[in-house]
């Protein structure tokens, strides 16, 4: 699907905001889906593979959605020189997102750029009248991006660095920890290790956690198997069976 | 508008653009995105005798102009494949061929005799790119004596139209497709993947859990067209080309080499109705050229 | 300042890497775009003991992440060689190594001959890619006999370090491997170009008038990755690695698999500078990971 | 080499004008001599070739160059999607372009898109006091572009089309056929069998002829030997012994 590049804008050294006049993906997207995106026009075959990313932001009524995405290797260093105008192909939504738990207590919990589906969740928790706890874990603080757009949506944003320049210094499963002696709903993205933390912290507390899973991925529909993430029951598919996965259904280990 | 019915000895295709195995599930994912009624037919993924977990992850890695993949055969097994996924595929109006795979010649039997006389199945195309284990792991496809003797195993277990489907990674590709014609195979399958790796810079470790990967995708389509082209030459059987296939004119390249049909596997990844888009490219191209169907291109580059 | 210096067997290269035969003349033209004497070797283009006219056009053509070339060895025989081409290169600072071919296993040990021990000449490569006109054209890589008594007859000519170039046409890389090196050779270079074909739809011909040529580019990385990784596991001989090199990473991936040194070929194409850059970012590497040289990264992803 | 994108201009439904900021490029070029383009960024490898394009217009004080392309497959594609600021990596300017035969009447011919390298000699032409008669042979009327740029140069223009919808109908070896009869020195750039005919002419009038010539290339610099263009003497490069070649230096049938 065609889609086109309203604004593409560069955050911090590493981490852009691109906004895409896409109305479909906006009118079907579910917070914790995906789009896969390819990075090249249609006459080049390198790099070949589309290149999933979270909706990290989403209005139907205006047609748009947001991605957050870092330069990471060669497809996201050609996304970072998409301009205003430029076309994009992209599939999607794809993907199971999160599931809203009703009378919970909501907290976000992002790892790094695993912030960027996040702020979609928040977004909708707020129209089910729920009102989440935003917890942000990053290296360093010129790292930390989006905060102010949580905060627009009236949650409560915290913050742990690695290396103490913003916010708390450590890691965001330490701010988790204290906060689950009265949240109850955790919603997570990030590394795998930072996961299996919470996951723990989650099983201790009684918790309900959804995680949101990456994987190396070919088709993104469900059809070609490479995507494998480790369950009690074999592998399962991050892409359709995922992203989001309850805690209990994967082996974060693997 | 154009015919473009195609023939392959015992089995008929509504067009010559079929699906290659293991890159397009059961056909139920990409229904969503195309009509797969439209489609020459679906090569379903490999299908083993007992279900198989697969290769833990990472499974994929890209490479230019392609990927490596070792997704390690996951499927649920033959019995499965007839209880769960085939009933779903009854209705669809395109052929369906179910690759088979195995660990041992007697395996490739079992599956193909289960699979025989079902009525939802066209052809079965026989994957000899698994490792025998019974030779040291040693892939079937290397040897074309090991592929003869599987190909007249399976052979023997069904009557439905049978394709080889070749390993490229042999040093004459013509030897090993005489051995599978000569066992019975009435349509050669060409090209597998190619054995190839990657290694991750980073961790200074082979980038897939399992060492070595299969290379697909645009990158492997020279390689492709000269195995076609020159097991055509050799042997006029009827073949299904396929390897980097991602628009009709790399369709054409493979028919002109000799390919009765081909199949598209990676390049759906990049676009999930690249199979429709190659169909309506090969209609253009034979009215433009103003000729009735697509008998008269196949081979037609050879002298 | 990292320490580059490459050691392969007899060969000492002050950095690892080099550029790959025919695909950059005689040095020459390079020389305007970047100091050759940075580079850690240059293989000269292909020899042969007469003259030869190379084949008629189109000699190359693109294809996905990479490119087929037919030029059929055009070069000016070694006695041109000698006399014209070895006396420019002599103030060179990097090793000359020359790349060797021959219809014949005659010619071979005839052009090996006249190089022997001429100043200028660091090593030979032999080239065994090339068609054996008293074995119907086939390739004398192809089959470990024939590269046994190639490297053999090469071997009893001349005392300059020797290189077997292999043909990454074969079913088992290993087999042709160990026959080169039992037979006298020190050194592998892995991989050649993989035998490739490309159809112009237009004319439904073959696009290249060889109709075959040699695919080479990025498209082939992974399996000149997999191949140096299947002859250093197996004989943990010196290997100079090439096939689809462009970057500083892509060279550490064979470095990684098993290669001492590699050679760049098409990329030189695409980026005329690009040795240099890889030479400078295998330094960042070194210095970055605090290594004291390349050598403890010779095969480093090997369990 | 970097050079920066000051204006892609569409001429037709498929001939461009690129015009570059190269000032490198602009103070060593010679009429006949080209550029090979890079038409995708430095972390794409497909297409992985180089395209040679002759430099159809170049201004030193400026220090800029123009080149004039029809979109015939994937890397002329690429290049028409370019626009003003984005980055063109080229190298240049390469090969042997037309010698300037001083004391002769010059005539320079142009098959279809072998107009591209003809209006900078033109331009050198004009500087060296000599006054050349274009002529120019294209299918169909509609081709036809530069010719204003000719005229502004004060070049007599004649132009044939097959279809004769613009101009005389017919080719461009009739109007040539006219002008050997005054003019002496022809330069030619077009289809082989255009110039294998121009050949025939000059040889039976008498006249001076170099030939531009095209031939798939690797290297661009004469290291590879894939752009094989056949001589009484064997093999030429047509990037370095070329792309212009005095008419007895080639064999036009080959
Ligand atoms: C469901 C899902 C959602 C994601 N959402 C985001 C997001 O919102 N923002 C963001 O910055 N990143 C996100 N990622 C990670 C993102 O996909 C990778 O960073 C990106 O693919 C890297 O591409 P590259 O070409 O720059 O890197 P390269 O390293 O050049 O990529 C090489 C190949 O590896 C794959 N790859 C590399 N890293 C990852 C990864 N972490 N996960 C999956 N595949 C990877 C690429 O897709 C490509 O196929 C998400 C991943 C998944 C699976
Ligand atoms: C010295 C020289 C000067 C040229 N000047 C111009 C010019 O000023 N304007 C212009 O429009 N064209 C010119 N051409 C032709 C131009 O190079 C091709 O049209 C262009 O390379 C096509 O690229 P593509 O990717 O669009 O086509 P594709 O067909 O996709 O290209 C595939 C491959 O074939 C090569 N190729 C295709 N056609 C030609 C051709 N005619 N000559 C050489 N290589 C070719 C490409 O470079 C590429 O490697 C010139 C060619 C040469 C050799
Ligand atoms: C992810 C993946 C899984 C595959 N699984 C199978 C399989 O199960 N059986 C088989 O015969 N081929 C399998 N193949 C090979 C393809 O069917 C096809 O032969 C090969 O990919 C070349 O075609 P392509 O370049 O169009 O992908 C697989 C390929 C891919 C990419
Ligand atoms: C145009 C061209 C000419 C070549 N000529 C030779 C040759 O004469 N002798 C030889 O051994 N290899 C030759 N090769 C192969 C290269 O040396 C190299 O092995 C191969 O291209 C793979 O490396 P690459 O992918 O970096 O190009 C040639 C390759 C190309 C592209
Ligand atoms: S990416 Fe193909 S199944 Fe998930
Ligand atoms: S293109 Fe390489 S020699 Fe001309």
């Amino acid at each position: 699907m065609l889609t086109t590049v309203r604004k593409n804008t560069m955050l911090t050294d590493r981490i852009y905001r691109l906004t895409l006049s896409a109305p479909q993906v906006a009118a079907d997207a579910q917070p914790g889906q995906f789009v896969h995106v390819r990075t090249v026009p249609p006459t080049s075959w390198d790099p070949f593979l589309r290149r999933p990313l979270s909706i990290h932001d989403c209005s139907r009524e205006e047609g748009i959605i947001a991605l957050l995405y870092e330069v990471v290797g060669r497809g996201t260093t050609l996304l970072s020189r998409l301009r205003p105008g430029d076309e994009v192909d992209l599939l999607g939504p794809l993907g199971r997102g999160f599931t809203l738990v009703p009378d919970r207590r909501p907290v976000l919990v992002g790892g790094g750029l695993g912030l960027a589906p996040l702020l979609f969740l928040a977004r909708r928790l707020r129209e089910a009248r729920q009102r989440p706890v935003v917890l942000v874990g990053c290296r360093r603080g010129s790292d930390v991006v989006a905060i102010d757009d949580f905060a627009a949506l009236d949650c409560k944003v915290e913050v742990a660095t690695e290396d103490g320049s913003l916010g708390c210094k450590g890691m965001v499963t330490t701010l988790a920890e204290k906060h689950l002696e009265c949240e109850d709903a955790v919603y997570a993205c990030g590394p795998r290790p930072m996961l299996a933390a919470i996951a723990g912290l989650c099983r201790g507390a009684g918790a309900l956690l959804q995680v949101s899973l990456e994987e190396k991925m070919g088709c993104g529909i469900g059809a070609c198997l490479v995507c494998a993430c480790p369950t009690p029951k074999g592998y399962a598919r991050v892409c359709t069976d995922g992203p989001v996965f309850w805690a209990e259904e994967v082996d974060l280990r693997g | 508008m154009a015919d473009l019915t195609a023939v392959l000895g015992p089995l008929q295709l509504p067009n010559p653009v079929l699906v290659a195995s293991g890159t397009f599930g059961y056909g139920e994912e990409y229904g969503t995105y195309i009509d797969l009624n439209r489609l020459g037919g679906i090569m379903v993924k490999g299908t083993t005798l007992h279900p198989r977990r697969g290769n833990r992850p990472p499974r994929i890695v890209e490479t230019p102009a392609g990927l490596l993949n070792s997704v390690g055969l996951q499927n649920p097994g033959v019995d499965a494949v007839i209880s769960e996924e085939l009933p779903k595929l009854k209705e669809l109006k395109c052929p369906v061929i179910v690759n088979i795979a195995g660990s041992t010649v007697d395996e490739y039997a079992q599956v193909a005799a289960r699979l025989d006389g079902h009525p939802t199945v066209a052809a079965l195309e026989i994957n000899v790119s698994c490792p025998n284990v019974n030779e040291g792991g040693m892939a079937f496809g290397t040897d074309p004596a090991m592929v003869r003797e599987v190909v007249q195993a399976v052979r023997g277990s069904t009557d439905l139209p049978l394709i080889c489907k070749l390993s490229p990674n042999v040093g004459d590709i013509v030897q090993v497709a005489e051995a599978a014609v000569e066992a019975g195979a009435q349509i050669l399958s060409l090209i597998n993947t190619v054995l190839g790796m990657s290694i991750d810079v980073g961790t200074r470790r082979p980038t897939l859990t399992n060492v070595f990967g299969g290379l697909s995708g645009p990158a492997i389509r020279p390689i492709a067209v000269r195995m076609v082209w020159e097991v055509y030459q050799a042997l006029r059987v009827p073949i299904i080309g396929m390897g980097g296939i991602a628009s009709g004119r790399d369709a054409l390249e493979f028919i002109l080499a000799g390919a009765g049909a081909v199949a598209v596997g990676s390049a759906n990844f990049t676009d999930p109705g690249v199979c429709l888009k190659i169909i309506r490219e090969l209609e253009e191209y034979i009215e433009a050229q103003g000729l009735d169907g697509l008998s008269s291109l196949v081979g037609a580059a050879h002298p």
